[in-house]
């Protein structure tokens, strides 16, 4: 997190608007090598918004995102702004790992399917070397007996450590995480957390919004709070958590420890 | 061969006639089908299992046999026994092309709409039905006001299409000596040997015929949708037809 | 019972309704894939050609399309590809291709709804891994699609086995046909259809039993409510 | 040489029917396949519904109808003949002991069966406008509606009536009145600029004529001549 | 709620299995006029078999319901228990109010029409009689300007108060309420439970299943704690609140209380 590490992922400057509702409102941020940055900010300030721009799940309005230096082209057409190489885009995309809230694992595929169907179509690896690999990060996520299961056989913590399998597969450079344990019940949310807290302490670059302020605290190099599609405040978690500076922040924050 | 388009324009009013029986047909095997389906879908999920069986096989005969075979069943087959030529009863109607096909066609669309009928009454919640017991409601009460009001919104749009179905069905009326639309361009097509023109004039008319009901089906389901604002009729003349 | 020798005959007919069957169906899956791509598809031309398509043949008698493919395709595959000779349309393939044009128009919608049905999610996340959209449309999205559109396409293939009966119209020796031969020749016109009407039955048992083995290979994984 | 195709109906007994192994029979088949023999050409024999069965020609399903076509001023029109191969009259058939006034007068109130698409119907409309008159798809049908009693008379070829009579199912009826029209021309009925099978067909019906094989075909299926 | 009042409601003895399940294992419970019953427990402990069993949605395997003295009349047969006399029973089920967790409004029929369905068809009330009645109970609830909308229109909030409306509309001497909030956002909570309060205030019997403990200790004259079908401790909510006996109870209210 020193200065001369290079920047793995930086974005600049986002907008996107949804209709005349402008959700994002110009947005920057640049993660190094091993950063943790957790997204906080109440519901609709357009956090789920801004790590789909990243990925381009939604194409950004105006604004650039940066992978080790690489740039995604962008084009503004008529009806609005569209990636113009759609290859260039794959590529990219591989490079970032993404974990839904709602896991959105394939119910037609097993769980070693679901991790190793994208490093063999993608990156042409074959069955048995995709295999290989996904035995161990299942075992690293602590399910390598479920792999022979369908997700729906499994609970939603189990499930969401798949998908985390399934994105760790194709060895990204970031991982984004969308509330990966909203979705889950109370008991579930610990096994989750504690797989993403071994990733963090591995080193791994990952972009997490949550609303666990515990967990951010606890994993975070840096914690950037939204507001109304702009960072309100951003800084090392010590500070937002103990001293925050924005009224706003402060609000959310007493609203959400307890 | 080449495409007569005057033809076309000479045939339509005779047609016409014949679409008009066409529309009789359906209108009145329509009615009555409906009449048998709902005590049919009752009966389906009947709590005596000689009356879910009687009902699963008729279903299962009426929706497993071509309608073409059951018009000839009907019409060919059952007049080639005596008793039933000899039967004072049976016999005026069961003579008549017309209630041939009524009889065909309703018995057919009753099977259907049985099934439809009875798919959405299981689909109605079972909260609100035990809502209506709750307050007291007799069976016949909350079928009458209830479930069955419920059901026939949520059928109705895969019953519009059971009855475009039986427009399309009766065409086979004509295999019986009825002049409905198709018999009409047979017998055309029989004068002109121009079947191409013929059955192109009467493909247009079966469309007009349906897009007509389909048009009149969204009307409806417009008039009952749950969902709109604020109801432009009072609600308790929007019970089932 | 009395077949008057008719039984091998019936038995054929038996053989070509399944064929007419199983072809229409085959070409009317292509037709349906093809025509709810073309409506879900980003092209306005398409999405207007596949929703004539669509309005046209689920309006008209599929006794009428019989009748018009078997006049009509001769004559307009002679006027286009026959360059001066005549190119004949058998009646097996008339008959065939007539029903899988109406059965692709049904077809079409119950695969829209079904690609429609599935969570955007799972396109989204093979769009996050860096897969191509033709790979999720057919390793994430198709396999799914059969599955929500089996029930469907299982109710149509029912209506069409029925439907083949129209094709002895045009001179196919299917089932229908036979029973009408040995009724003509026999003058026992209650035995044959009856028959007739028990042969379609066992097909229509025999085709749902498949279904429900099909649909439950399709729903492997899924679990059931 | 090209293979001819004929065309038939196959509902038509004994002119055209399909046996249990589902083969095309009949005078009208063993004319056609004589003829074929005669002109040296291999013969196949289709069997198609009657309501299509000139649509069919014209379309080019088959070359030539061989199935008791009878030679009209309206189907001239559309396609030609050759010369005919056989004469047929029309005449009413109706339950034994039944009479008719078969006049235009006399029939009204009545309901007479025939073949849609035949010189029997258009003779009906032709001769007896408002007497109510259905059509059927095939003549076995229109006979299964004479005998449930749904129809009073039918009006039919009197050869194939003939057969029908003489058969079970024809027990209980007998012919009515004299024939109606004894001018039917029987032919084989050819898409009009095929001029070249024309007359080779009329060449080679000549030839049977003459050389016994159409008299010993005859004796086949009536004990008088029908030609 | 002293001895001297008639016993309204008198539930003896219930027991329910559901297949190998047995789910109450014997229930006894008397509410007298004007009583405010709290049934407390945790998930599965069979509160809402046993509010169904009372007014026979679920027909108990053993055990007598009386109200005001007279009993429903139950004869077990090969495949269970069944009622004798489906009059008497929609009798009793006229005098004893419902309310749902989901409210189970008829969507198909406006407010208005939902409340005097119930009163017309089983009391014979005619339309003018009804609508007046149930205008000044939709009042009461406060959502009298919603009488002509369809359910589907309103929030969960007034569609229970519409609920709550429906069931007063039969004039029952007893209301049995099953987790009437628990379908709500936290929000429209509050409005509910202002309406059973004042139901409550004016003396209504009512009998409820909840989990909002702070309501239950306010509204109840009772209440009830089920643990696994049985009774477990029941006395007024100053003791069972402040001074719990069974380690159970103490457990269950240590993790509800905040
Ligand atoms: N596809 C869309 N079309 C229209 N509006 C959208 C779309 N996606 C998001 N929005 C709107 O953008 C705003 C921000 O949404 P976003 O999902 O990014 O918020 P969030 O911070 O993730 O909230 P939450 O914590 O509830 O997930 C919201 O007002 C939302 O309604
Ligand atoms: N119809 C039924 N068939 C089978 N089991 C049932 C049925 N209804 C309830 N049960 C079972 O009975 C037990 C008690 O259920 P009940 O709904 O009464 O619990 P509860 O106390 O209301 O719980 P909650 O607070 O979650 O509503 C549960 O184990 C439940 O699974
Ligand atoms: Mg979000
Ligand atoms: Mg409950």
């Amino acid at each position: 997190m020193t200065a001369s590490t290079p920047a793995t992922l930086d974005v600049e400057d986002i907008h996107k608007s949804f209709g005349g509702l402008e959700v994002l409102k110009g947005i920057s941020l640049t993660a190094r090598d091993g950063d943790v940055i957790s997204l906080i900010g109440s519901s609709g300030s357009g956090k789920s918004t801004f790590l789909r721009c990243i990925n381009f799940l939604e194409t950004p309005d105006r604004g650039t995102v940066r992978l080790s230096g690489e740039a995604v082209q962008v084009k503004s057409g008529r009806k609005g702004a569209a990636v113009t190489d759609e290859r260039q885009l794959q590529r990219l995309r591989a490079k970032l790992g993404f974990v839904f809230q709602s896991f959105n694992l394939w119910p037609h595929m097993t769980i070693l399917q679901n991790v190793i169907e994208a490093p063999m179509q993608v990156k042409g690896l074959s069955r048995a070397e995709a295999t290989e690999m996904a035995e161990s990060l299942l075992a690293k996520v602590g399910i390598a007996h479920k792999r022979h299961e369908y997700p729906s056989h499994m609970s939603g913590g189990q499930q969401q450590r798949a998908a985390i399998a399934r994105a760790l597969a194709m060895e990204p450079q970031v991982i984004l995480f969308d509330e990966p344990t909203s979705a889950l019940d109370p008991e579930l949310v610990v096994e989750v957390l504690g797989v993403m807290r071994s990733l963090a302490e591995e080193g791994r670059t990952m972009l997490i919004v949550t609303h666990e302020m515990g967990f951010a605290r606890d994993v975070s190099s840096q914690v950037v709070f939204l507001h109304q599609g702009r960072i309100e405040e951003q800084g090392a978690p010590e500070q937002i958590f103990k001293d925050p500076t924005s009224p706003r922040l402060r609000q959310f924050l007493a609203s959400h420890l307890h | 061969m080449d495409f007569s388009v005057d033809l076309i324009w000479r045939s339509l009013p005779k047609l016409l006639s014949g679409a008009g029986l066409t529309a009789e047909l359906i209108a009145l095997s329509g009615v009555i089908g409906f009449c048998i389906a709902l005590p049919m879908a009752v009966a389906r999920t009947a709590r005596s299992r000689l009356l879910r069986w009687l009902s699963g096989g008729y279903i299962f005969f009426f929706r497993g046999t071509p309608l073409l075979v059951q018009i000839f069943l009907i019409y060919y087959g059952l007049s080639g026994f005596a008793w039933v030529r000899e039967n004072e009863l049976l016999w005026p109607i069961l003579r008549e092309a017309y209630w041939c096909a009524i009889i065909a066609f309703s018995l057919n669309t009753s099977a259907y709409s049985a099934e439809i009928f009875r798919g959405s009454m299981q689909a109605v919640p079972v909260g609100e039905i035990e809502a209506g017991r709750a307050l007291g409601l007799s069976r016949w009460q909350i079928f009458r006001r209830i479930l069955w009001p419920r059901a026939f919104r949520m059928g109705l749009p895969a019953y519009g299409n059971e009855i475009i179905f039986m427009i399309k069905s009766s065409a086979l009326a004509s295999t019986i000596t009825l002049m409905d639309l198709t018999g009409v361009a047979r017998a055309l097509v029989a004068k002109t040997y121009k079947p191409v023109e013929v059955f192109l004039a009467a493909g247009v008319l079966y469309l007009i015929l349906i897009y007509a009901l389909t048009f009149a089906l969204r009307v409806i389901e417009k008039r009952w949708d749950i969902r709109r604002p604020n109801p432009p009729v009072r609600a308790e003349d929007a019970g089932p037809a | 019972m009395d077949l008057h020798g008719f039984g091998p005959l019936l038995l054929e007919g038996v053989l070509v309704t399944v064929e007419v069957a199983v072809t229409a169906c085959a070409v009317g899956l292509m037709l349906g894939l093809a025509g709810a791509v073309a409506k879900l598809s980003e092209v306005a031309a398409l999405r207007w050609l596949a929703e004539v398509y669509t309005t046209l043949f689920r309006g008209l008698p599929e006794f009428l399309v019989v009748l018009i493919v078997y006049f009509a395709g001769a004559a307009v595959l002679t006027a286009t590809i026959g360059g001066g000779t005549y190119v004949d349309v058998p009646p097996f393939i008339a008959g065939s291709l007539a029903l899988a044009t109406t059965f692709g128009a049904y077809a079409t919608e119950v695969f829209r709804g079904a690609i429609q049905a599935i969570p955007q999610g799972h396109v989204e996340a093979g769009l996050a891994l860096g897969l191509s959209r033709r790979k999720i449309f057919w390793r994430l999205v198709m396999p799914q699609v059969m599955r929500y559109a089996l029930p469907g396409l299982g109710n149509l293939f029912l209506v069409l086995l029925k439907d083949t009966a129209l094709v002895s119209m045009i001179g196919v020796s299917d089932l229908m046909r036979q029973a009408d031969i040995a009724r003509g020749a026999t003058r026992d016109t209650f035995t044959f259809y009856a028959i007739a009407a028990v042969m379609y039955l066992t097909l229509t048992a025999i085709t749902t039993a498949v279904l429900a083995r099909l649909e439950q290979r399709a729903n492997r994984g899924v679990r059931r409510a | 040489a090209e293979k001819v195709r004929l065309a038939t109906e196959g509902a038509f007994p004994p002119f055209n029917t399909i046996d249990s192994a589902g083969k095309p029979q009949g005078f009208d088949v063993d004319i056609g396949l004589a003829l074929c023999a005669e002109m040296k050409v291999e013969c196949e024999v289709v069997t198609q519904d009657w309501d299509g069965i000139i649509p069919g020609l014209l379309a080019k399903k088959y070359d030539a109808i061989i199935a008791s076509m009878s030679i009209t001023p309206e189907r001239k029109e559309a396609v030609a003949f050759t010369n005919p191969y056989y004469s047929n009259k029309l005449q009413f058939v109706a339950p034994k002991g039944k009479d008719f006034t078969l006049t235009k007068d006399g029939l009204k109130g009545k309901t007479i069966g025939a073949q849609r698409s035949t010189i029997s119907a258009s003779w009906m409309e032709e001769h007896m406008p408002g007497v109510e008159v259905k059509l059927y798809g095939t003549q076995e049908e229109a006979f299964l509606d004479l005998a449930s009693g749904r129809l009073d008379l039918v009006i039919n070829d009197v050869y194939v009536t003939y057969g029908w009579l003489n058969s079970d199912a024809g027990k209980g009826f007998e012919f009515k009145g004299s024939p109606v029209y004894d001018d039917d021309k029987i032919g084989i009925a050819l898409r009009k600029d095929d001029t070249a099978l024309r007359d080779k067909m009329n060449a080679a019906l000549e030839a049977i004529r003459k050389n016994g094989t159409y008299d010993k075909l005859n004796a086949k299926y009536f004990p008088f001549s029908i030609y």
